[in-house]
């Protein structure tokens, strides 16, 4: 008999991939959008089942919850057009159908050739672990094996919302929704414990599943939370400091990298007895850069004074 | 000059544009100012770096003193530094350009800020991605650089700028996540992601799997033929400096990359360096009778981009699998020369249009006003392009042909052939509007005086026509630190 | 050996009243129809769950946490329920003074 | 069969989902929603490429990968937005 934990998995993988086709499929966009968040869900618990609890924070966090309320917003400012149908010939269809079946099949050809459970790079980590700084192994890698990678995804953050407030300059918003008394009262009660749910992913991510990007996401939920509830509203008098917000992450983060660079050694290479306080205050200026970062994005264009924008009605 | 040799050239080559990137957005006012300093400083660090790879050989920087595997290393070697100097050259006169295309008289204050910050922000992904020894770091710098490329396409804000740039967006992702599905095949058969691992590994279905996902890839990101259909939209619509930035440094980073990566990989056989070279002849083909329709100048100018891409296909496969090992050098030489005569002609293409109002081409012998030196710019870089004698465009197309001949590959030399017709015709359509004015007859307006945006372009179209003459150094410096070779 | 039945028989009464839940949403036919089932049913399921799995933890830290999640869930899903169906009554309105 | 076996497929096959979508599909947010399925097919295999039978250990790195993922893509696809709203501004404006 088999482990009734791999029929769920079976199961699980099974919903996935009809959720994604049914993302694809759905006709109404706002039931596409609540369909592809289900998906995300799903995909970070079948994460969890692959013991990768810290992707699976990501997953739900960023790249299913900010992620969705970006599509909504959007979503909500286009509403106003219906797509126009634009037939696509079926030929196309067929042939696009018959390119992926055939890529489909040559994955998993591969895929089955791989193999499976080698140990990677593993052993490298686990002896390197001692000398890193923080004791949870992904947070190792992160911010310090691989600190390069993580310093240019924050220079990518970076890149978005300056393009982004580049892309929407003297665009109006559309009004946002009324959300109600209810709603507000509700958000006073979530934004400290959110706040401090997101410094907690953060602390804990030295030595247990959690970090500056699981963290700062979570804290990005309170910038989301404000902005909807309309307790915050972003002032053009604001930008200076949110400049600041957006580039601080990275500024500190290749500063130290450059900075430790001194007596023989060499960029990102933190002297062991500094290791950990170095590591920490690089995670959270990352963390505020985050949550700055994405809730801005959320926001999308630059607060501006009236007099340039109003093309929109 | 004591403390040179312990700096980090190949660091500071990424983090000088990154330090001026940070800056010039949070300090709005000041952009221009730190922009022009910070692209000084890296083409000065990317000049110490040439200097110490001339003098010692390849130079790596193993980023935490980790080491790959588990660290990532940067390493310039003779082809990587190449690159960084021919983006570094391209990059400074460029922005010379852009002080002067983006002056307070002609365009908003929001461009002028938006600019720096997008074009330094793409510097250090250009610069981080020629460094890189990773194939997870490519992906990421992949990703930094189509979002400010995106940004720069945009840039002008009009709508046909905004649909081109979404266009190139999607685009971009999908190239990037096909590369990373691919980057996800490397891990799954090899554990690792260094080069050097890819060097050591034994041909295997997941290998040639995840070849193929990055090929496919790059191709898109680098619009090789059938998968343009982005390229023209966005580089006609962007403004002239953004044009010559992403036309002339932003397609050649996901060739470089191609280059790198066929040579580290197992090529499963023959018919892929086949493939290759016919999707670079029907881009020769396709694009140059696509530029002879064109209207507009500039639409012409970024279908000429899809032919010369087409033609660094064609010189990859001059010569076969076996030819491989020299093929490169071709290749790489026509992404020199193109880099350098395409950024010269888009930005003289700009100049042309600002002065006259338009860029069709049909009326461009009518104008009343004779934008003198941004034509003979253009007509400068136009050489380069068709590769007439003494440029760089004509000893990339020599090499190329020369290996052609030696390995009896007499298609490839013919397809080279017809690419230089086809370019000699539609290049002429342009050059005979810039002479013939006998249908006007108002009297006609000399250009408005000379400008620092006629001066860059001019720089680089003489450098283009120029560096021809050092081919061969610039041939033997490529092979600095055996790039691709028996020794990684 | 008693606890952990208790535990189970708690869990699986929770996710019976979640699958409950879940029918009605798919059956019933009206958002506000719907939104009833989901909420009640969720809310019971939600707290059956969290008692189970609480019986289940090892610590103080563990249950504590447990009833922070089953709280703010718990909230959280008042305030959707509250949110979805203002909205339905504000376009319903706005559809009838509309035509 | 295991886990990881049983994930690799599902995410190649989202992988070629998304694929297909963003060949095919031609309205905007939809196309979006394509590359993030690719994005998320492409980090089921790099999970479990890092994937050990428990009580193993998995091997931390393609996790911290799969995270820069993660971010990576909600920056790429925030930019795609930002497009499409500014798009459709300025659609609006020039019909109207």
């Amino acid at each position: 008999m088999t482990d009734p934990l791999l029929i769920f998995d079976v199961i699980l993988g099974l919903a996935i991939v009809a959720l994604a086709v049914a993302v694809l499929a759905m006709h109404d966009r706002f039931a596409m959008i609540v369909l592809f968040i289900v998906f995300g869900l799903l995909s970070a618990l079948a994460w969890v089942r692959l013991s990768a609890p810290d992707v699976a924070l990501a997953e739900a966090a960023i790249g299913t919850g900010l992620t969705g309320a970006l599509l909504l917003t959007t979503l909500h400012h286009i509403r106003a057009t219906p797509p126009a149908p634009v037939p696509v010939p079926a030929g196309a269809i067929i042939a696009n159908l018959g390119l992926c079946g055939l890529i489909f099949g040559g994955l998993v050809v591969a895929f089955l050739s791989t193999p499976l459970q080698a140990p990677g790079l593993a052993l490298p980590v686990a002896q390197n672990m001692e000398a890193s700084g923080v004791a949870h192994p992904v947070t190792a890698v992160l911010l310090n094996f691989r600190a390069y990678d993580t310093l240019m995804e924050v220079v990518v953050l970076l890149a978005a919302i300056v393009a982004v407030w580049m892309v929407e300059r003297g665009t109006a918003q559309a009004p946002s929704p009324v959300m109600g008394e209810i709603y507000r009262g509700f958000a006073r009660l979530a934004l400290p414990a959110i706040v401090i749910i997101g410094t907690y992913l953060l602390w804990v991510g030295a030595y247990a599943p959690g970090g500056a990007f699981q963290g700062g996401a979570v804290l990005a939920a309170v910038g989301l939370l404000l902005l909807l509830s309309r307790l915050y509203r972003p002032q053009p008098a604001h930008r200076p400091l949110a400049r600041l917000g957006f580039v601080l992450g990275t500024a500190v983060f290749a500063g130290i990298a450059l900075l430790v660079a001194s007596g023989g050694r060499v960029p990102f290479e933190y002297p062991a007895a500094h290791a950990k306080t170095l590591i920490l205050l690089i995670e959270g200026m990352v963390t505020i850069s985050i949550a700055v970062t994405l809730a801005a994005l959320f926001h999308g264009r630059e607060p501006e004074y009236a007099s340039v924008s109003e093309n929109h009605k | 000059m004591n403390d040179l040799p312990t700096l980090d050239w190949p660091t500071a080559v990424v983090f000088a544009p990154l330090a001026g990137a940070i800056l010039a957005f949070a300090w709005p006012r000041r952009a221009a100012g730190i922009g022009l300093a910070s692209v000084l400083l890296t083409t000065a660090a990317v000049a110490a770096l040439a200097l110490r790879v001339l003098a010692e050989g390849a130079v790596v920087t193993r980023l935490g003193n980790w080491g790959a595997p588990l660290g990532i290393d940067l390493r310039a070697d003779g082809l990587s530094t190449l690159l960084l100097a021919m983006t570094a050259g391209v990059g400074l006169f460029v922005s010379l350009g852009a002080l002067d295309s983006y002056a307070p008289a002609r365009a908003d204050e929001r461009t002028r800020r938006y600019f720096w910050p997008l074009w330094l922000l793409l510097l250090t992904g250009l610069n981080g991605a020629f460094l890189s020894t990773d194939v997870f770091n490519l992906y990421v710098m992949l990703e930094v650089i189509a979002l400010a490329a995106v940004g720069l396409t945009v840039l002008g804000g009009g709508r046909e700028a905004v649909r081109a740039g979404l266009e190139y967006m999607y685009a971009s992702i999908l190239g990037a996540l096909l590369f990373l599905m691919g980057v996800g095949f490397v891990y799954l058969e090899l554990g690792r992601l260094d080069f050097a691992g890819l060097i050591a590994a034994e041909p295997a279905p997941a290998l040639t799997a995840a070849l193929a996902l990055m090929i496919a890839g790059l191709l898109l990101k680098t619009a090789l033929f059938p998968l343009h259909f982005w390229l023209p939209g966005a580089h006609a619509n962007a403004t002239a400096p953004a044009s010559a930035l992403l036309s002339g440094l932003v397609v050649k980073v996901s060739l470089y990359i191609f280059l790198r990566l066929t040579q580290y990989m197992p090529l499963p056989d023959e018919l892929l360096v086949t493939l290759m070279g016919t999707l670079g002849a029907g881009a020769i083909l396709w694009g140059g009778i696509q530029a002879l329709r064109a209207e507009r100048l500039k639409l012409l100018v970024a279908w000429s981009t899809v032919v010369q891409i087409g033609l660094i296909f064609v010189a990859f496969a001059r010569a076969g699998q076996v030819g491989l090992a020299e093929s490169w050098k071709a290749a790489a030489l026509l992404i020199l020369a193109h880099a350098v005569a395409k950024a010269a002609m888009f930005l003289s293409a700009g100049r042309i249009k600002d002065e006259v109002g338009h860029d069709r081409i049909q009326d461009l012998d009518r104008s009343p006003i004779r934008p003198t030196l941004a034509q003979f710019t253009f007509a400068l870089a136009a050489i380069s392009l068709i590769g007439l004698p003494p440029s760089l465009g004509f000893a990339g197309k020599w090499v190329l042909m020369e290996g052609a001949m030696a390995a009896g590959y007499w298609h490839w030399v013919g397809i080279t052939m017809i690419g230089t017709l086809l370019s000699v015709a539609y290049f002429s359509r342009v050059l005979a509007g810039f002479l013939r004015f006998d249908r006007l007859r108002t009297p006609v307006a000399e250009h408005q005086g000379w400008a620092l945006a006629d001066t860059a372009p001019l720089v680089l179209a003489l450098a283009a026509l120029s560096l021809g003459l050092v081919a061969a150094p610039i041939l033997a410096f490529m092979e600095i630190g055996y790039p691709f070779g028996a020794t990684p | 050996m008693v606890i952990q039945i208790l535990a189970l028989l708690l869990i699986v009464l929770g996710a019976f009243f979640f699958v409950a839940g879940t029918i009605g949403l798919l059956r019933f036919p009206d958002t506000l129809c719907r939104l009833h089932a989901l909420t009640k049913a969720d809310g019971l399921g939600l707290g059956l769950t969290c008692l189970g799995i609480a019986l289940l933890a090892g610590s103080a830290g563990e249950v504590s946490r447990i009833v922070l999640i089953w709280f703010f869930v718990a909230v959280s899903s008042a305030v959707c329920g509250h949110l979805i169906a203002r909205h339905v009554r504000r376009s319903a309105r706005a559809s009838t003074e509309g035509s | 069969m295991n886990s990881g076996l049983i994930f690799g497929l599902t995410g190649i096959a989202v992988f070629a989902i998304g694929l297909f979508g963003a060949l095919v599909m031609v309205e905007p947010l939809r196309r979006v929603l394509a590359l993030k399925l690719c994005s998320v097919g492409a980090g089921f295999l790099l999970v479990v490429g890092a994937w050990q039978a428990p009580p193993d250990m998995p091997d931390p790195v393609p996790h911290a990968l799969v995270i820069t993922g993660i971010v990576v893509m909600i920056s790429a696809t925030a930019v795609a937005l930002a497009l499409i709203r500014r798009l459709h501004s300025l659609e609006r404006a020039s019909d109207e």
